[in-house]
Protein backbone atom coordinates (compact mmCIF):
# COMPACT_ATOMS: atom_id res chain seq x y z
CA UNK A 1 0.00 0.00 0.00
CA UNK A 2 1.14 3.65 -0.76
CA UNK A 3 2.94 5.81 1.95
CA UNK A 4 1.31 9.33 1.57
CA UNK A 5 2.57 12.48 3.69
CA UNK A 6 1.57 15.88 3.37
CA UNK A 7 3.57 17.78 5.79
CA UNK A 8 4.77 21.15 6.58
CA UNK A 9 8.82 19.81 7.88
CA UNK A 10 11.20 18.62 5.91
CA UNK A 11 11.68 15.25 4.40
CA UNK A 12 15.06 13.07 4.14
CA UNK A 13 14.96 11.19 0.90
CA UNK A 14 18.17 8.56 2.41
CA UNK A 15 15.28 7.31 5.39
CA UNK A 16 12.30 7.23 2.89
CA UNK A 17 14.11 5.40 0.30
CA UNK A 18 15.72 3.34 3.15
CA UNK A 19 11.87 2.99 4.25
CA UNK A 20 10.44 2.02 1.50
CA UNK A 21 13.83 -0.75 0.88
CA UNK A 22 12.63 -2.35 3.69
CA UNK A 23 9.04 -3.92 2.49
CA UNK A 24 11.30 -6.43 1.28
CA UNK A 25 9.68 -7.46 -1.84
CA UNK A 26 11.23 -8.69 -5.26
CA UNK A 27 12.19 -5.33 -6.47
CA UNK A 28 14.78 -4.71 -9.25
CA UNK A 29 14.42 -0.74 -10.04
CA UNK A 30 13.49 2.20 -7.74
CA UNK A 31 13.02 5.97 -8.81
CA UNK A 32 13.04 8.98 -6.59
CA UNK A 33 11.94 12.21 -7.69
CA UNK A 34 12.76 15.16 -5.61
CA UNK A 35 11.25 18.39 -6.48
CA UNK A 36 13.11 22.00 -5.15
CA UNK A 37 12.68 25.58 -5.23
CA UNK A 38 14.75 26.91 -7.98
CA UNK A 39 16.84 30.28 -6.80
CA UNK A 40 15.09 31.41 -10.60
CA UNK A 41 11.80 31.56 -12.04
CA UNK A 42 12.38 33.14 -15.88
CA UNK A 43 14.54 36.41 -14.13
CA UNK A 44 13.08 36.59 -11.35
CA UNK A 45 15.37 36.13 -7.93
CA UNK A 46 13.35 34.03 -5.50
CA UNK A 47 13.22 34.83 -1.89
CA UNK A 48 10.52 32.61 -0.65
CA UNK A 49 7.38 30.79 -1.94
CA UNK A 50 4.86 29.83 0.45
CA UNK A 51 2.67 26.13 -0.10
CA UNK A 52 -1.34 26.88 0.51
CA UNK A 53 -3.46 23.52 0.61
CA UNK A 54 -6.66 21.92 0.89
CA UNK A 55 -5.55 19.74 3.36
CA UNK A 56 -9.41 17.37 3.39
CA UNK A 57 -9.04 17.07 -0.64
CA UNK A 58 -5.23 16.77 -0.76
CA UNK A 59 -5.60 13.29 1.07
CA UNK A 60 -8.29 11.90 -0.33
CA UNK A 61 -7.27 11.90 -3.61
CA UNK A 62 -3.55 11.17 -3.37
CA UNK A 63 -4.64 8.03 -1.84
CA UNK A 64 -6.69 7.16 -4.79
CA UNK A 65 -4.28 8.10 -7.03
CA UNK A 66 -1.36 6.23 -5.57
CA UNK A 67 -3.62 3.45 -5.87
CA UNK A 68 -4.05 3.62 -9.37
CA UNK A 69 -0.27 4.04 -10.17
CA UNK A 70 0.48 0.80 -7.93
CA UNK A 71 -2.16 -1.00 -9.91
CA UNK A 72 -1.33 0.76 -13.51
CA UNK A 73 2.28 0.32 -13.11
CA UNK A 74 2.46 -2.54 -11.17
CA UNK A 75 4.33 -0.99 -8.40
CA UNK A 76 5.83 -2.97 -5.45
CA UNK A 77 5.25 0.41 -3.55
CA UNK A 78 4.72 4.04 -3.77
CA UNK A 79 5.41 6.91 -1.74
CA UNK A 80 4.71 10.43 -1.92
CA UNK A 81 5.55 13.30 0.11
CA UNK A 82 4.52 17.28 -0.25
CA UNK A 83 5.34 20.08 2.02
CA UNK A 84 3.39 23.01 2.62
CA UNK A 85 4.48 26.54 4.40
CA UNK A 86 6.85 28.67 3.81
CA UNK A 87 10.01 27.49 2.12
CA UNK A 88 13.60 28.60 0.38
CA UNK A 89 15.68 28.18 -2.65
CA UNK A 90 16.95 25.11 -3.00
CA UNK A 91 14.41 23.69 -0.34
CA UNK A 92 12.57 20.57 -1.17
CA UNK A 93 8.61 20.33 -1.86
CA UNK A 94 7.81 17.25 -2.80
CA UNK A 95 9.44 13.64 -3.10
CA UNK A 96 8.00 10.78 -5.62
CA UNK A 97 9.81 7.55 -4.53
CA UNK A 98 8.45 4.17 -6.51
CA UNK A 99 9.33 0.76 -6.62
CA UNK A 100 8.74 -2.40 -9.47
CA UNK A 101 10.31 -5.46 -10.56
CA UNK A 102 11.60 -3.56 -13.54
CA UNK A 103 12.99 0.27 -14.38
CA UNK A 104 9.92 1.42 -17.10
CA UNK A 105 7.19 0.70 -14.52
CA UNK A 106 9.00 2.56 -11.61
CA UNK A 107 10.09 5.58 -14.05
CA UNK A 108 6.53 5.96 -15.59
CA UNK A 109 4.70 5.22 -12.65
CA UNK A 110 6.78 8.52 -11.03
CA UNK A 111 6.42 10.75 -14.02
CA UNK A 112 2.58 9.51 -13.72
CA UNK A 113 2.62 10.77 -9.62
CA UNK A 114 4.65 13.94 -10.41
CA UNK A 115 2.28 15.10 -13.66
CA UNK A 116 -1.26 13.96 -11.49
CA UNK A 117 0.65 16.22 -8.22
CA UNK A 118 1.58 19.28 -10.92
CA UNK A 119 -2.14 19.45 -12.46
CA UNK A 120 -4.89 17.80 -9.63
CA UNK A 121 -3.50 18.32 -6.29
CA UNK A 122 -5.03 20.87 -4.59
CA UNK A 123 -1.61 23.30 -3.81
CA UNK A 124 -0.95 26.84 -4.22
CA UNK A 125 2.36 28.47 -4.13
CA UNK A 126 3.15 31.93 -3.64
CA UNK A 127 6.23 33.63 -4.60
CA UNK A 128 8.46 36.42 -3.22
CA UNK A 129 11.01 37.98 -5.44
CA UNK A 130 12.86 41.04 -7.32
CA UNK A 131 9.30 41.71 -8.58
CA UNK A 132 7.41 41.71 -5.17
CA UNK A 133 4.42 38.78 -4.12
CA UNK A 134 2.94 37.18 -6.90
CA UNK A 135 0.66 33.63 -7.17
CA UNK A 136 2.42 31.29 -9.50
CA UNK A 137 0.69 30.95 -12.77
CA UNK A 138 -0.37 26.80 -14.09
CA UNK A 139 1.67 25.61 -16.90
CA UNK A 140 0.19 24.93 -19.73
CA UNK A 141 2.73 21.94 -20.63
CA UNK A 142 1.75 20.34 -17.09
CA UNK A 143 -1.38 19.90 -18.46
CA UNK A 144 0.06 18.18 -21.59
CA UNK A 145 1.98 16.09 -19.23
CA UNK A 146 -0.69 14.66 -17.61
CA UNK A 147 -3.37 14.44 -20.36
CA UNK A 148 -0.73 11.64 -22.03
CA UNK A 149 -2.36 9.46 -19.02
CA UNK A 150 -5.44 9.72 -19.99
CA UNK A 151 -4.92 7.44 -23.53
CA UNK A 152 -7.03 4.07 -23.15
CA UNK A 153 -4.35 1.32 -21.88
CA UNK A 154 -6.24 -1.73 -23.06
CA UNK A 155 -6.09 -1.87 -26.90
CA UNK A 156 -9.42 -2.58 -28.88
CA UNK A 157 -9.32 -6.81 -29.74
CA UNK A 158 -6.20 -7.32 -27.51
CA UNK A 159 -4.18 -6.15 -29.62
CA UNK B 1 -26.10 24.90 4.59
CA UNK B 2 -23.35 24.64 2.36
CA UNK B 3 -19.63 25.21 3.55
CA UNK B 4 -17.61 27.20 1.09
CA UNK B 5 -13.66 27.18 0.80
CA UNK B 6 -11.07 29.43 -0.88
CA UNK B 7 -7.85 28.92 -1.93
CA UNK B 8 -4.99 31.21 -3.17
CA UNK B 9 -6.00 34.66 -4.69
CA UNK B 10 -9.29 33.35 -4.21
CA UNK B 11 -9.28 33.76 -0.68
CA UNK B 12 -7.33 36.72 -1.21
CA UNK B 13 -10.10 38.47 -3.44
CA UNK B 14 -13.40 37.13 -0.98
CA UNK B 15 -11.12 38.05 2.00
CA UNK B 16 -12.10 35.21 4.26
CA UNK B 17 -11.20 31.29 3.36
CA UNK B 18 -14.20 29.51 4.63
CA UNK B 19 -17.99 30.54 4.49
CA UNK B 20 -21.35 28.19 6.13
CA UNK B 21 -23.67 29.58 3.46
CA UNK B 22 -27.32 28.94 2.59
CA UNK B 23 -28.90 29.68 -0.94
CA UNK B 24 -32.70 29.57 -1.46
CA UNK B 25 -33.98 26.44 -2.82
CA UNK B 26 -34.06 26.67 -6.24
CA UNK B 27 -29.92 26.45 -6.55
CA UNK B 28 -29.26 23.12 -7.63
CA UNK B 29 -25.77 23.27 -9.39
CA UNK B 30 -22.57 24.43 -9.30
CA UNK B 31 -23.15 27.12 -11.81
CA UNK B 32 -26.87 28.23 -10.21
CA UNK B 33 -24.63 28.60 -7.08
CA UNK B 34 -21.94 30.43 -8.39
CA UNK B 35 -24.91 32.66 -10.02
CA UNK B 36 -25.66 33.67 -6.29
CA UNK B 37 -22.87 33.71 -4.91
CA UNK B 38 -21.21 36.52 -7.16
CA UNK B 39 -24.48 38.57 -6.29
CA UNK B 40 -23.33 38.39 -2.54
CA UNK B 41 -21.16 41.30 -2.80
CA UNK B 42 -18.49 42.91 -4.72
CA UNK B 43 -15.68 41.24 -3.76
CA UNK B 44 -17.64 38.02 -4.68
CA UNK B 45 -18.34 39.72 -7.91
CA UNK B 46 -14.71 40.34 -8.66
CA UNK B 47 -13.00 36.88 -7.23
CA UNK B 48 -15.54 34.81 -9.65
CA UNK B 49 -16.31 37.23 -12.42
CA UNK B 50 -13.95 34.21 -14.89
CA UNK B 51 -15.26 30.99 -14.14
CA UNK B 52 -12.67 29.27 -16.77
CA UNK B 53 -10.20 30.80 -14.98
CA UNK B 54 -11.34 28.99 -12.16
CA UNK B 55 -11.41 25.04 -10.43
CA UNK B 56 -14.50 23.89 -8.26
CA UNK B 57 -14.78 20.77 -5.95
CA UNK B 58 -17.53 19.20 -4.04
CA UNK B 59 -16.86 17.22 -0.98
CA UNK B 60 -13.37 17.05 -2.25
CA UNK B 61 -13.71 15.92 -5.70
CA UNK B 62 -13.50 17.74 -9.07
CA UNK B 63 -16.91 19.67 -9.98
CA UNK B 64 -18.23 20.87 -13.49
CA UNK B 65 -20.64 23.79 -13.87
CA UNK B 66 -23.50 21.16 -14.00
CA UNK B 67 -22.36 19.26 -10.98
CA UNK B 68 -25.87 19.12 -8.54
CA UNK B 69 -25.23 20.84 -4.99
CA UNK B 70 -27.36 19.68 -2.41
CA UNK B 71 -27.08 20.81 2.14
CA UNK B 72 -24.13 19.76 3.61
CA UNK B 73 -21.99 20.02 0.80
CA UNK B 74 -18.50 20.94 0.83
CA UNK B 75 -18.01 23.14 -2.09
CA UNK B 76 -14.48 24.67 -2.43
CA UNK B 77 -13.17 27.49 -5.37
CA UNK B 78 -9.90 28.15 -6.30
CA UNK B 79 -7.17 28.69 -9.03
CA UNK B 80 -5.42 26.05 -11.17
CA UNK B 81 -3.41 24.60 -8.93
CA UNK B 82 0.70 24.66 -8.68
CA UNK B 83 1.58 22.07 -6.47
CA UNK B 84 4.61 19.60 -7.31
CA UNK C 1 30.42 17.72 -15.48
CA UNK C 2 29.16 14.41 -14.73
CA UNK C 3 30.73 12.23 -11.99
CA UNK C 4 31.27 8.69 -12.94
CA UNK C 5 32.73 5.64 -11.16
CA UNK C 6 32.73 1.99 -11.36
CA UNK C 7 33.34 0.20 -7.91
CA UNK C 8 33.19 -2.73 -6.49
CA UNK C 9 31.79 -1.76 -3.07
CA UNK C 10 28.44 -0.44 -2.42
CA UNK C 11 27.44 3.25 -2.47
CA UNK C 12 24.77 5.12 -0.47
CA UNK C 13 22.32 7.14 -2.69
CA UNK C 14 21.73 9.82 0.06
CA UNK C 15 25.32 10.68 0.02
CA UNK C 16 25.31 10.80 -4.05
CA UNK C 17 22.29 13.03 -4.04
CA UNK C 18 24.04 15.12 -1.26
CA UNK C 19 27.10 15.74 -2.88
CA UNK C 20 24.80 16.10 -6.51
CA UNK C 21 22.76 18.97 -4.86
CA UNK C 22 25.94 20.73 -3.45
CA UNK C 23 26.85 21.48 -7.07
CA UNK C 24 24.48 24.21 -5.79
CA UNK C 25 23.38 25.37 -9.32
CA UNK C 26 19.31 26.63 -9.91
CA UNK C 27 18.29 23.09 -9.64
CA UNK C 28 14.54 22.24 -9.32
CA UNK C 29 14.53 18.28 -10.31
CA UNK C 30 16.35 15.12 -9.09
CA UNK C 31 15.84 11.94 -10.14
CA UNK C 32 17.57 8.78 -8.82
CA UNK C 33 17.15 5.52 -10.54
CA UNK C 34 18.44 2.64 -7.97
CA UNK C 35 19.00 -1.11 -10.10
CA UNK C 36 18.87 -4.00 -6.98
CA UNK C 37 19.51 -7.88 -8.22
CA UNK C 38 15.98 -9.03 -8.02
CA UNK C 39 15.33 -12.18 -5.83
CA UNK C 40 13.60 -14.13 -8.76
CA UNK C 41 14.12 -13.88 -12.00
CA UNK C 42 11.34 -15.95 -14.32
CA UNK C 43 11.30 -18.74 -11.40
CA UNK C 44 14.35 -19.14 -10.44
CA UNK C 45 15.65 -17.81 -6.94
CA UNK C 46 18.78 -16.15 -7.67
CA UNK C 47 21.57 -17.07 -4.61
CA UNK C 48 24.06 -14.87 -6.39
CA UNK C 49 25.04 -12.51 -9.57
CA UNK C 50 28.45 -11.66 -10.56
CA UNK C 51 28.87 -8.64 -12.94
CA UNK C 52 31.99 -9.02 -14.99
CA UNK C 53 33.30 -5.67 -17.05
CA UNK C 54 35.88 -4.32 -19.82
CA UNK C 55 36.79 -1.32 -17.47
CA UNK C 56 39.13 0.00 -20.31
CA UNK C 57 35.76 0.71 -22.87
CA UNK C 58 33.22 1.27 -20.04
CA UNK C 59 35.15 4.42 -18.73
CA UNK C 60 35.88 5.77 -21.95
CA UNK C 61 32.20 5.60 -23.54
CA UNK C 62 30.38 6.14 -19.80
CA UNK C 63 31.77 9.33 -19.90
CA UNK C 64 30.74 10.19 -23.13
CA UNK C 65 27.55 9.32 -23.05
CA UNK C 66 27.21 10.81 -19.78
CA UNK C 67 28.27 14.27 -21.85
CA UNK C 68 25.67 13.73 -24.06
CA UNK C 69 23.07 13.48 -21.89
CA UNK C 70 24.15 16.76 -19.82
CA UNK C 71 24.30 18.45 -23.33
CA UNK C 72 20.46 16.64 -25.03
CA UNK C 73 18.67 17.13 -22.02
CA UNK C 74 19.94 20.58 -20.30
CA UNK C 75 21.47 18.39 -17.29
CA UNK C 76 22.64 20.66 -14.89
CA UNK C 77 24.53 17.93 -13.72
CA UNK C 78 24.65 14.15 -13.23
CA UNK C 79 26.19 10.88 -11.80
CA UNK C 80 26.47 7.31 -12.21
CA UNK C 81 27.82 4.63 -10.31
CA UNK C 82 28.29 0.97 -11.36
CA UNK C 83 29.10 -1.62 -9.43
CA UNK C 84 30.72 -5.17 -10.37
CA UNK C 85 32.12 -8.24 -8.42
CA UNK C 86 29.51 -10.37 -6.64
CA UNK C 87 26.07 -9.24 -5.53
CA UNK C 88 23.38 -10.79 -3.34
CA UNK C 89 19.59 -10.13 -4.00
CA UNK C 90 18.83 -6.60 -2.22
CA UNK C 91 22.07 -5.14 -3.51
CA UNK C 92 22.05 -2.05 -5.50
CA UNK C 93 24.00 -2.68 -8.78
CA UNK C 94 23.70 0.85 -10.75
CA UNK C 95 23.02 4.34 -10.04
CA UNK C 96 22.28 7.29 -11.86
CA UNK C 97 20.87 10.97 -10.41
CA UNK C 98 20.50 13.45 -12.68
CA UNK C 99 19.56 17.26 -12.30
CA UNK C 100 17.91 19.38 -14.01
CA UNK C 101 15.83 22.73 -14.06
CA UNK C 102 12.59 20.93 -14.97
CA UNK C 103 11.10 17.54 -14.17
CA UNK C 104 10.74 16.18 -17.62
CA UNK C 105 14.34 16.86 -18.44
CA UNK C 106 15.81 15.19 -15.45
CA UNK C 107 13.50 12.43 -16.20
CA UNK C 108 14.35 11.74 -19.67
CA UNK C 109 18.08 12.15 -18.73
CA UNK C 110 17.69 9.63 -16.76
CA UNK C 111 15.99 7.33 -18.29
CA UNK C 112 18.35 7.64 -21.24
CA UNK C 113 21.39 7.02 -19.40
CA UNK C 114 19.56 3.66 -18.09
CA UNK C 115 19.05 2.45 -21.69
CA UNK C 116 22.41 3.03 -22.15
CA UNK C 117 23.56 1.15 -19.60
CA UNK C 118 21.43 -1.76 -20.41
CA UNK C 119 22.29 -1.97 -24.25
CA UNK C 120 25.44 -0.72 -24.78
CA UNK C 121 27.85 -0.48 -21.24
CA UNK C 122 30.26 -3.45 -21.47
CA UNK C 123 28.95 -5.10 -18.54
CA UNK C 124 27.77 -9.52 -17.57
CA UNK C 125 25.46 -11.01 -15.20
CA UNK C 126 26.38 -14.10 -14.28
CA UNK C 127 23.39 -15.77 -12.22
CA UNK C 128 23.48 -18.65 -9.61
CA UNK C 129 20.38 -19.94 -8.95
CA UNK C 130 18.35 -22.69 -8.17
CA UNK C 131 18.67 -23.72 -11.51
CA UNK C 132 22.72 -23.96 -11.56
CA UNK C 133 25.21 -21.40 -13.11
CA UNK C 134 24.57 -19.20 -16.54
CA UNK C 135 25.00 -16.24 -18.56
CA UNK C 136 22.08 -13.69 -18.26
CA UNK C 137 20.90 -13.03 -21.77
CA UNK C 138 20.15 -9.84 -22.96
CA UNK C 139 16.53 -8.38 -23.51
CA UNK C 140 15.54 -7.37 -26.73
CA UNK C 141 13.13 -4.83 -24.71
CA UNK C 142 15.91 -3.02 -23.74
CA UNK C 143 17.24 -3.19 -27.22
CA UNK C 144 13.80 -1.07 -28.03
CA UNK C 145 14.26 0.61 -25.26
CA UNK C 146 17.49 2.22 -26.24
CA UNK C 147 15.98 3.05 -29.52
CA UNK C 148 13.68 5.65 -29.19
CA UNK C 149 16.68 7.92 -28.11
CA UNK C 150 17.99 7.68 -31.61
CA UNK C 151 14.97 9.38 -33.57
CA UNK C 152 16.24 12.79 -34.95
CA UNK C 153 15.81 15.52 -32.24
CA UNK C 154 16.10 18.60 -34.42
CA UNK C 155 13.41 18.40 -36.77
CA UNK C 156 13.10 19.79 -40.53
CA UNK C 157 12.42 23.04 -41.17
CA UNK C 158 12.79 24.54 -37.91
CA UNK C 159 9.09 22.72 -36.74
CA UNK D 1 50.50 -7.78 -32.40
CA UNK D 2 47.00 -6.80 -31.44
CA UNK D 3 46.01 -7.79 -28.42
CA UNK D 4 42.42 -9.64 -28.12
CA UNK D 5 40.73 -9.63 -25.03
CA UNK D 6 37.45 -12.30 -24.25
CA UNK D 7 34.40 -11.71 -21.83
CA UNK D 8 31.52 -13.50 -20.25
CA UNK D 9 31.23 -17.11 -22.26
CA UNK D 10 33.33 -16.23 -24.93
CA UNK D 11 36.21 -16.14 -22.36
CA UNK D 12 35.02 -19.02 -20.63
CA UNK D 13 34.62 -21.15 -24.02
CA UNK D 14 37.76 -19.63 -25.35
CA UNK D 15 39.34 -20.78 -21.77
CA UNK D 16 41.67 -17.14 -21.40
CA UNK D 17 40.64 -13.47 -21.07
CA UNK D 18 43.57 -11.78 -22.89
CA UNK D 19 45.93 -13.41 -25.99
CA UNK D 20 48.56 -11.19 -28.03
CA UNK D 21 48.03 -12.22 -32.13
CA UNK D 22 49.92 -11.72 -34.61
CA UNK D 23 47.55 -12.09 -37.78
CA UNK D 24 49.03 -12.26 -41.23
CA UNK D 25 49.35 -8.92 -43.00
CA UNK D 26 46.23 -10.30 -45.33
CA UNK D 27 44.21 -9.88 -42.62
CA UNK D 28 43.22 -6.28 -42.15
CA UNK D 29 38.80 -5.59 -41.31
CA UNK D 30 37.27 -7.58 -38.38
CA UNK D 31 35.92 -9.74 -40.93
CA UNK D 32 38.86 -11.25 -41.77
CA UNK D 33 40.35 -11.16 -38.63
CA UNK D 34 37.35 -13.44 -37.22
CA UNK D 35 38.08 -16.15 -39.46
CA UNK D 36 41.43 -16.14 -39.06
CA UNK D 37 40.97 -16.44 -35.23
CA UNK D 38 38.34 -19.66 -35.47
CA UNK D 39 40.68 -21.76 -37.12
CA UNK D 40 43.32 -21.21 -34.52
CA UNK D 41 42.08 -24.00 -32.09
CA UNK D 42 38.48 -26.14 -31.58
CA UNK D 43 37.72 -23.40 -28.73
CA UNK D 44 38.33 -20.54 -30.93
CA UNK D 45 36.18 -22.17 -33.49
CA UNK D 46 33.45 -23.16 -31.08
CA UNK D 47 33.45 -19.51 -29.12
CA UNK D 48 33.14 -17.97 -32.45
CA UNK D 49 30.96 -19.97 -34.84
CA UNK D 50 27.69 -17.48 -34.79
CA UNK D 51 29.40 -13.68 -34.84
CA UNK D 52 25.80 -12.78 -34.57
CA UNK D 53 25.16 -13.53 -31.00
CA UNK D 54 28.55 -11.79 -30.56
CA UNK D 55 29.64 -7.97 -30.08
CA UNK D 56 33.02 -6.53 -31.16
CA UNK D 57 35.04 -3.65 -29.93
CA UNK D 58 38.19 -2.28 -31.45
CA UNK D 59 40.00 0.36 -28.99
CA UNK D 60 36.70 0.54 -27.10
CA UNK D 61 34.47 1.71 -29.88
CA UNK D 62 31.77 -0.62 -30.80
CA UNK D 63 33.07 -2.51 -34.36
CA UNK D 64 31.04 -3.85 -37.08
CA UNK D 65 32.36 -6.57 -39.68
CA UNK D 66 34.43 -4.56 -42.48
CA UNK D 67 35.65 -2.49 -39.72
CA UNK D 68 39.77 -1.81 -40.45
CA UNK D 69 42.22 -3.73 -38.15
CA UNK D 70 46.06 -3.08 -37.51
CA UNK D 71 48.59 -3.50 -35.49
CA UNK D 72 48.66 -2.26 -32.24
CA UNK D 73 44.75 -2.34 -32.20
CA UNK D 74 42.69 -3.61 -28.77
CA UNK D 75 39.99 -5.97 -30.59
CA UNK D 76 37.10 -7.03 -27.72
CA UNK D 77 34.89 -9.96 -28.58
CA UNK D 78 31.78 -10.63 -26.09
CA UNK D 79 27.97 -11.57 -25.86
CA UNK D 80 25.50 -8.67 -25.82
CA UNK D 81 25.89 -6.67 -22.64
CA UNK D 82 23.62 -7.28 -19.52
CA UNK D 83 24.74 -4.83 -17.21
CA UNK D 84 22.25 -1.74 -15.92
Amino acid sequence: MAHIRVQKDPFDVAQELAALQKKGADMGALVSFTGLVREFDDDRRITKLTLEHYPAMTKRQLHAIAAEAEARFSLVHCRVIHRFGPLHPGDPIVLVITAARHRKAAFEGAEFLMDWLKTKAPFWKKEESSNGSQWVAAQESDDLAAQKWTAPTVKPNGQ
Amino acid sequence: MITCLYFAWVRERIGCDEESLSPPSEVGNLHQFLDWLSRKSAAHAHALSDPTILRFAINQDYATMDSPIKKGDEVAIFPPVTGG
